[in-house]
């Protein structure tokens, strides 16, 4: 079986690959996707490290995993919420690009 | 019963939002003041020590008490201070009807916040007090201010913030250090603060109470400042609300005499920057407002002489006569700088200018008025028998206080010596404008001045009588601040260091003289 | 009754809202607002009773906590709530316009239903002591949040400050969750009390457990991940960034939400979870650095930032940010309290109770004039003070307070956060810089809210007629200027409610 | 007794403040009310001086264990001055009545002078230092008052405040010697204190107290009128002429010679051994002599007396600071001096007052002329007043002249023989004004139609007339001035007297053969006289010293105040402050990206301070 470190070393470049995609890219749902893949690593980390942490009778810490369900029905939440408003904004301004996001600054 | 000097004024604020007529709200606030003042004054004197004071608590952790009280005499002497420079300013000067309700609720915020800061005992409210000045100055200068009204009112605002923050934190230091359990100055006093942090704390005191004082070089909002600002409100500050840095220092320099001492030169140099280097500024100007403005910085350099005898004698008893000085030196200058720039200002309504190259000869239209700025002027630079000349005089004698003969002259001497060239400073300015605005031919600006009307004479007079019943007897106001025991000190120095009052050869019995030794 | 009834009641009661919404006519949404608000006025009587949850009830326990600083920080939301109701209330013109259309209230009920939702997750927030609450009463708020701050969905400005909020919110969220898993992974829990137990444990014995205190660096990477998410919540830097814009975008009661219910209860989170941190010798000097670092940046970024600002919304948006760096600096300076000195959390507690009182009155303010003027430039209060002296009034005391002026509430909680500095500065002299930091803030503070003042009074109307306030905003501006006053004078209720 | 001395100093206060508060609409009242307080304060004074000594104190101002006293100090010194005070007062007073009969301000000219004696009287009554001061400045003031009382004339109005302006210069020195005086013995600025902690002065402290005694003589250098500060004195006459006569002449310029000489009584001469004495003297001396020699060109009636009262001065300066040599009789003959002095001088101006008002207030002698005829018992009274200035035997000035010469000659040959030139000089220019003014024709129209004035005039001129005759025997003399030894010794022709005497028929011969007969003066284009008649252009030097250092640093000082501390520190803070804020206020970009890339780089410093940073 795979080590802790390789683990975390995969969801860790996840969370990488997701945060680049966030500063790079500029379709809103390509970000938000990328955003996805953030929680996701999150997850992955909770898991690993539930499955590593095992207590005192062997058996794997369960309180992470109880996490992720947590975080997968909140990141649920969040899309539906998420992309009614970019489909508002796209209404409104026929773009889903950051950079025509720019009306209020200073 | 102290608290009554603060509601006076704060109820007619409320009045005058409530639609009360805005003047006669002021004045009547400010007479009752002046009434009530003198009166706790006297109670004070004759002795009366237990129902004067309020003391609420209104916080408990940090203890903190909205206490009002006289303190020692130098808060009595500063609440008469406050209450006589109100009622004058709220007697001088007019404007126009649609901004009486802000000009009339200034004054009286200033004048709240002033006998707040200098009665209350308790260190957070003598801080909070002060700052109620803060936006009436900032609005009145605004909008009413003469010249670059603007510019001025945001240079005002923005040093006063930044010397009421730096000493904030100077205080909190302070307060920290010393490990007081509430913040009254009584158990404040009764603390004693680590070496290691009265460095520091002293020079936090000494930048935000120095700006509040316009100590140099944190002076250049005030000249301005006053000279912009409608006459009542450069009176009250000069008069009485700059004084709150001083009496800051005054009261919480024991605090930290160590710290105080070790920037004793810093002190002498700047305080020598007021006199001399503002002194320069202040002959060079062109129009008596900025003048007056600068003189008044220039003058509170004697008083930071004084304190730096203090702070150089480490003690009042080795020192004693440099308090008295500067709480009589700031009496005077208070009362003098409040007249001088409420007499400017009827000069401004009689002739219209106060550029000084364009009046002359106002003397012949107006003796009265002459007369008493005359008086005034001559205050200010310190002629006897008005209330200056005693305190200067003390201030120079505590400046030589603890020099030996047989040393050569300290700091402090120095100093002294250095601002002793002072008074021909502003003995320079002063004569140069009253020559320029009262002596000389009529010219196109006065030639149709008339003089004062018994109104507009009323507050002038009013500062005149107390600046000649102090200068005249100085013991009036000194003995607020007596202490009993240095009574009974001085009169057993006295049994003991002259036995027999010496007596000029085939005279007369001669009547025994106090000693002025030791 | 136990506490946590409490939370309930309040999610009941938006769900009731949500179904009278779907029933209500659109003409009219008064019912909801009505019933909105009497039933958040109505819970201050359970919540006279609630205690706190048997100990016995060792599951709940370990996520909910019932102490102080829940009850004065529950009260913050409620009232925060029922004030930012009341001020929809006198918005509503503006909503519709925005939202459906200037005649009808079709569409818009869940505005008055959605901030129920918010408080519940506020106050589960401030009774939160475990990670995975934590959490979950946060993404309450915040997905609450994404939908009130784009709510005007005609308004391309609401919009943009929602998707604005959506992906940086979102980001913050993966942060946290991050944080948080690494966090678990070190000490195998997620409950805050065993953290501090273990942090504690370790720092008197070094060897007791596998090597929190000879390697904290996993642990710190997690702290200083979640320390990210929360300075997104409560607007320092550097996840201050969406604060100007959101608060300019979004409608005006969201935004005085935003600005003080999520603001205060990010900082109850912040304070619960840095408690261990701060108490435990391993990581009490990097956590002081960070969050003094954090403190300082806010105060320069949030008080330099607004002095250029033109639009009040967007001045205020700073001056939440500045005050954040003001609240980070009483915590940087931790204190646990003594007799003569408050803690950290009542400093932060009281701070934020003043700063309720003073920040909803000037949105108010703001709500009038916008209502009055259609602009929430700073322009739009030129000659306020002829127009209406009353409200100018009251807009220069409430200003006057936010700089921190003594005599108004608003000066003590800048002097208790220096105060701590000042104490804590003893001995650890790095917090001189951020007292000076601090000062040079409150400077500069001095500044931009004169600057409205002198729009007020100095500057000509630029129209004659008066602007009349609305029943709701008057009476809401005065008590709210009245309240800011007395405590200015007598600031010991407020240590009541704190229970110091 | 001290009830009534206090009522001498106060009289005139009380009088004063009467006349502002009370009567200032009435002048006629306020002329009266000021002549009969300063007839009773003569009563008083002279009662006095019949009586024994006095003092009495209160207390003025305390200051824990420290006081300042007001006292007066009744002893035989003060008393004699008080009666020359109050008499030339008196006279002087008198005199006003007519002179300023027709002022438009004289009630406020009768105030200023009751306002003078209250302050002259405080003056020779102190009985400490503070206290002398304070009437010191007071007496100042007053002067700058009556100086400056035509103040619509812009002369006069300048000359009042140069008056001012030049004492306070020496006012400056005179505080620092009061306050160094008050360490050195022993903290007491009692004069009956000070004798024994001045006998007690150990020999290290010579130097400090000879400085000490050196700046308390700067506040006599301004008050006297001494070099370098002469300057204001002859600008003074553009007051009203009894005001020359009586502060300008006969009793606030000598103030200065008063107070030394009080110090000398009471701490000893001891303390101006040494170089502070001989440099008192030597001041004395060189006023005295630029006195004469630029007394020799004036035109100005006025002035011409007004640079011999600054040349009797330095005579009297040079013998109060010969005391530090010769003991304290040189000082007394320097007090008998002043208190002849007083008299004709105040003959002398009170007589140049009647011509001038004679002659239509015109006062330039070149357009007087044979006034003998048109007034003669004027001219009478101005000639026993010239002689007794040239000291013309055995009139008084004669007396006390010869005193001073004879310490000089005793104790510092050089002064001797400046004196003795001087001696020259006097009867010189004062038979040049004689001659000019008085005898010859009319020159001027104002000069032809002269005539006697009035009684009230001329009643004072005539007693002081006779004064300046009789004052020096030893019948008025001995109960008025301190005792001195010519009392006690008598009179004996000795060199001196034969001295003084070839120098007063040369001066007077040269002058009357020189001027007898002359329209104008034949000196006038000789350029040395040119120098004299310019004033060694000390006033030009003056104003360029001013204008350079007082004006030109007050105006660097403005400058820089406003650009450096106002423009460069102030402001630049308040600009990076905005500046800085509008940096922060750039990276708010609006642009999520930007943000974002913000964050990350936030995220890299929150991480690296929290993991790494200790």
């Amino acid at each position: 079986m795979a080590s802790l470190q390789e683990y975390l070393f995969v969801s860790g470049l996840l969370f990488a690959i997701g945060l680049a995609g966030v500063l790079v890219r500029r379709n809103i749902i390509v970000i938000f996707m990328c955003l996805e893949l953030m929680l996701s690593a999150a997850n992955l980390t909770l898991v690993a490290f539930s499955r590593f942490n095992t207590g005192p009778d062997g058996l794997p810490d369960y309180n992470g995993q109880v996490l992720v369900f947590f975080i997968i029905t909140v990141a649920a939440a969040e899309v539906a919420v998420g992309l009614a408003i970019i489909v508002a904004l796209y209404r409104a301004r026929q773009t889903v690009d950051v950079e025509d996001l720019t009306s209020m600054r200073g | 019963m102290t608290l009554a000097l603060i509601l006076l004024p704060l109820f007619a604020v409320i009045a005058i939002l409530m639609g009360a007529n805005p003047r006669a709200a002021a004045r009547n606030a400010t007479g009752m003041m002046l009434f009530a003042g003198l009166g706790l004054a006297a109670l004070w004197a004759l002795g009366t020590r237990t129902f004067l004071g309020v003391d609420f608590l209104v916080l408990s952790k940090p203890e903190i008490h909205l206490a009002l009280n006289f303190f020692d005499g130098m808060s009595v002497i500063m609440m008469l201070l406050s209450v006589i420079v109100a009622y004058a300013a709220a007697r001088t000067g007019d404007c126009e009807d649609r901004h009486a309700k802000l000009w009339n609720i200034s004054l009286l915020l200033i004048a709240a916040g002033a006998v707040g800061a200098f009665l209350s005992t308790d260190l957070f409210f003598f801080y909070a007090f002060h700052e109620l000045a803060l936006i009436p100055t900032f609005l009145t200068i605004g909008i009413l201010g003469r010249g670059d009204r603007k510019e001025i009112a945001w240079k005002v605002t923005i040093y006063l913030a930044f010397g009421s923050i730096i000493l904030l934190a100077g205080l909190l230091w302070l307060i920290a250090a010393s490990g007081t359990p509430d913040l009254s100055f009584e158990s404040l006093l009764k603390c004693t603060v680590p070496v290691a942090a009265q460095r520091g704390i002293a020079l936090f005191l000494l930048i935000g109470f120095g700006t509040l004082v316009s100590l140099f070089p944190f002076h250049s909002w005030a000249a301005p400042a006053y000279a912009s600002a409608p006459a009542p409100i450069s009176m009250l500050h000069a008069g009485v609300l700059k004084k709150f840095g001083l009496y800051g220092l005054l009261r919480l320099h024991p605090l930290v005499p160590i710290g105080m001492a070790s920037w004793l030169e810093l002190i002498i140099v700047l305080l020598l920057g007021n006199i001399l280097w503002v002194g320069f500024v202040t002959i060079n100007q062109k129009r008596l407002d900025s003048m007056l403005g600068n003189s008044s910085v220039m003058h509170m350099g004697y008083i930071f002489l004084a304190i730096a005898a203090l702070i150089a004698a480490q003690s009042e008893s080795a020192n004693p006569i440099a308090k008295p000085a500067a709480i009589l030196l700031m009496f005077g200058h208070g009362v003098t700088i409040a007249m001088l720039f409420g007499l400017a200002d009827r000069i401004e309504r009689l002739t219209g200018t106060l550029e000084l190259r364009d009046l002359g000869g106002l003397a012949k239209q107006a003796p009265k008025l002459a007369f008493l700025f005359g008086l005034a002027a001559m205050a200010s630079i310190g002629l006897p028998g008005l209330a200056n000349f005693a305190g200067e005089v003390m201030v120079f004698i505590a400046g030589f206080k603890g020099w030996e003969p047989d040393t050569p002259p300290g700091w402090v001497q120095i100093a002294t010596i250095l601002s002793l060239w002072g008074l021909v400073i502003s003995a320079v300015y002063m004569l140069r404008a009253f020559r320029h605005i009262f002596q000389g031919p009529t010219v196109e600006f006065t030639r149709n001045a008339s003089d004062l009307s018994a109104r507009d004479r009323s507050p002038a007079v009013l500062l005149a009588a107390v600046l000649l019943i102090v200068g005249l007897f100085p013991n009036i106001l000194l003995q607020f601040l007596e202490q009993p025991e240095a009574v009974v000190a001085r009169e057993q120095a006295h049994i003991t260091q002259h036995p027999r009052p010496p007596q000029p050869a085939g005279s007369a019995p001669v009547q025994p003289h106090p000693s002025p030794s030791q | 009754m136990p506490a946590y009834w409490l939370e309930a009641i309040v999610v009941a009661l938006g769900l009731l809202l949500l179904l009278m919404e779907a029933f209500s006519n659109s003409k009219s949404k008064e019912l909801i607002r009505v019933v909105g608000i009497g039933g958040l006025i109505f819970l201050l009587v359970p919540f006279y009773f609630a205690v706190a949850p048997p100990a016995d009830n060792a599951e709940l326990a370990r996520f909910y906590v019932y102490d102080r600083p829940a009850i004065f920080f529950k009260l913050l939301a409620l009232l925060t709530t029922i004030l930012v109701l009341f001020m929809a209330y006198d918005f509503r013109k503006t909503l519709n316009r925005f939202t459906e259309g200037p005649d009808t209230e079709h569409g818009t009920g869940e505005y008055y239903a959605l901030p129920v939702f918010a408080c519940a997750g506020m106050m589960w927030m401030a009774s939160a002591r475990d990670l995975v609450s934590i959490f979950v009463a946060l993404e309450l708020v915040t997905i609450t949040f994404y939908i009130l701050v784009a709510f005007m969905n005609r308004q391309v400005g609401s919009l943009e400050a929602g998707v604005k909020f959506l992906i940086l919110g979102a980001l913050s969220t993966g942060f946290l969750v991050y944080g948080i898993a690494w966090i678990y992974g070190i000490t195998h829990t997620t409950n805050l009390e065993t953290i501090s137990q273990l942090l504690a444990a370790n720092s008197s014995n070094p060897d007791l457990h596998d090597g929190i205190s000879a390697n904290p660096i996993p642990l710190l990477f997690g702290l200083s991940l979640i320390l990210l998410s929360l300075a997104f919540k409560i607007g320092a830097v550097p996840m201050h960034l969406w604060i100007p814009d959101v608060y300019q975008g979004a409608p005006t009661p969201t935004t005085a939400f935003l600005s003080v219910g999520s603001k205060a209860a990010g900082f109850i989170v912040t304070l619960r979870i840095l408690d261990p941190f701060f108490s435990s010798d391993i990581t009490r000097s990097q956590t002081t650095i960070v969050v003094l670092a954090l403190a300082g940046l806010t105060i320069l970024v949030g008080n330099l930032t607004a002095i250029p600002q033109t639009n009040f919304k967007r001045l205020l948006a700073y001056s939440s940010i500045a005050h954040a760096g003001f609240i980070l600096l009483a915590i940087a300076a931790w204190h646990t309290g003594d007799d003569d000195t408050l803690s950290s959390y009542q400093a932060v507690a009281f701070y934020l109770g003043t700063y309720l009182l003073i920040t909803i009155g000037a949105f108010f303010v703001l709500v009038v004039v916008h209502n009055s003027e259609g602009s929430d430039n700073i322009s739009a209060f030129d000659g306020l003070g002829q127009r209406n002296s009353l409200l100018a009034l009251c807009a220069t005391i409430l200003l006057a307070a936010m700089a921190g002026l003594p005599l108004t509430a608003g000066f003590y909680g800048k002097f208790f956060a220096f105060q701590l500095a000042i104490e804590s500065a003893h001995t650890n002299q790095i917090l001189w810089w951020g007292i000076a930091l601090g000062f040079v803030g409150v400077a500069a503070g001095f500044y931009y809210y004169l600057k409205v003042v002198r729009a007020i009074y100095w500057r000509a109307a630029p129209k004659d007629d008066l602007i009349a306030i609305p029943r709701i905003s008057r009476y809401a501006i005065i008590s709210l200027t009245l309240a800011t006053v007395i405590l200015g004078f007598w600031p010991e209720p407020i240590l009541w409610l704190i229970g110091a | 007794m001290e009830y009534l001395a206090w009522l001498l100093l106060l009289l005139p206060l009380l009088c004063a403040a009467a006349i502002q508060f009370g009567v200032k609409d009435s002048p006629a009242a306020a002329a009266n009310l000021s002549v009969a307080s300063v007839v009773g304060t003569f009563l008083i004074a002279v009662l006095l001086v019949f009586n024994s000594d006095f003092s009495s104190s209160f207390t003025w101002a305390t200051a824990g264990t420290f006081t300042i006293q007001i006292g007066i100090l009744g002893d035989q010194l003060a008393k004699g001055m008080m009666v020359v005070v109050t008499g030339v007062g008196m006279l002087v007073h008198i005199f006003s009545l007519g002179y300023m009969k027709d002022d438009e301000a004289k009630a406020r000219y009768f105030g200023g002078l009751s306002i003078f004696m209250f302050s002259m009287t405080g003056i020779v009554l102190a009985d400490n230092f503070i206290m002398m001061f304070i009437f010191w400045e007071l007496v100042g003031f007053s002067s700058y008052l009556l100086i400056g009382h035509w103040f619509e004339k812009k002369s006069a109005a300048e000359a009042a405040k140069k008056a001012f302006l030049v004492n306070r210069i020496g006012d400056f020195g005179f505080m620092i010697g009061i306050l160094m005086l008050w360490g050195i013995l022993g903290q007491t600025f009692l004069f009956a204190e000070m004798e024994a902690p001045a006998k007690a002065l150990p020999e290290s402290q010579a130097t400090i107290v000879g400085i000490a005694v050196l700046l308390i003589f700067c506040g006599a250098v301004g008050k006297s009128a001494q070099f370098p500060l002469h300057v204001w004195l002859p600008d003074a006459m553009e007051g009203p002429t009894p005001v020359s006569a009586l502060i300008h002449a006969a009793t606030m310029v000598a103030a200065g010679v008063y107070m030394l000489f009080r110090l000398q009584v009471a701490a000893g001469t001891s303390i101006f051994e040494g170089f502070a004495g001989t440099t008192i003297a030597w001041i004395g001396g060189i006023t005295t002599l630029l006195a004469a020699l630029m007394a020799t060109q004036q035109d100005d009636i006025k002035r011409v007396l007004a640079y011999s009262t600054l040349s009797q001065l330095g005579y009297m300066v040079m013998a109060v600071g010969l005391a530090g040599e010769a003991g304290i009789e040189a000082g007394q003959a320097g007090m008998f001096h002043l208190y002849t002095h007083a008299w004709f001088k105040a003959l002398l101006f009170l007589g140049s007052g009647a011509v001038i008002y004679a002659c239509h207030h015109e006062q330039n002698m070149w357009k007087m002329g044979g006034l003998f005829r048109r007034m003669p018992k004027t001219t009478m009274t101005f000639a026993v007043g010239t002689l007794a200035l040239m000291a013309a035997p055995p009139l008084s000035g004669f007396w006390s002249k010869e005193l001073i010469l004879a310490q000089a000659l005793e104790h510092n040959p050089p002064l001797f023989w400046i004196g003795a030139g001087v001696a020259v000089l006097t009867p010189f220019y004062m038979m040049r004004l004689f001659v000019v003014a008085f005898l010859g024709k009319p020159r001027d129209h104002g000069a032809e139609k002269a005539k006697e004035v009035p009684p009230v005039m001329l009643v004072p001129l005539i007693i002081l007339g006779v004064l300046a005759v009789v004052s020096a025997f030893s019948l008025i003399a001995s109960s008025i001035v301190p005792d001195n030894d010519f009392h006690a010794h008598g009179f004996h022709p000795n060199m001196v007297f034969w001295i003084s005497l070839g120098a007063l028929l040369l001066g007077a011969g040269g002058g009357f053969l020189l001027y007898h007969g002359r329209s104008s003066d034949p000196l006038a284009n000789n350029p040395l006289f040119k120098l004299f008649r310019n004033k060694f252009y000390l006033d030009e030097l003056y104003l360029k010293l001013v204008g350079l250092f007082q004006d030109t640093v007050a105006m660097a000082v403005h400058f820089l105040d406003e650009f450096l501390i106002n423009g460069m520190i102030v402001g630049g803070l308040a600009r990076s402050t905005a500046g800085l804020g509008n940096i922060f206020r750039r990276l708010q970009s609006g642009n999520l990206q930007g943000y974002a890339i913000l964050f990350g780089a936030g995220i890299l410093l929150v991480i690296y301070l929290t993991v790494f940073a200790r």
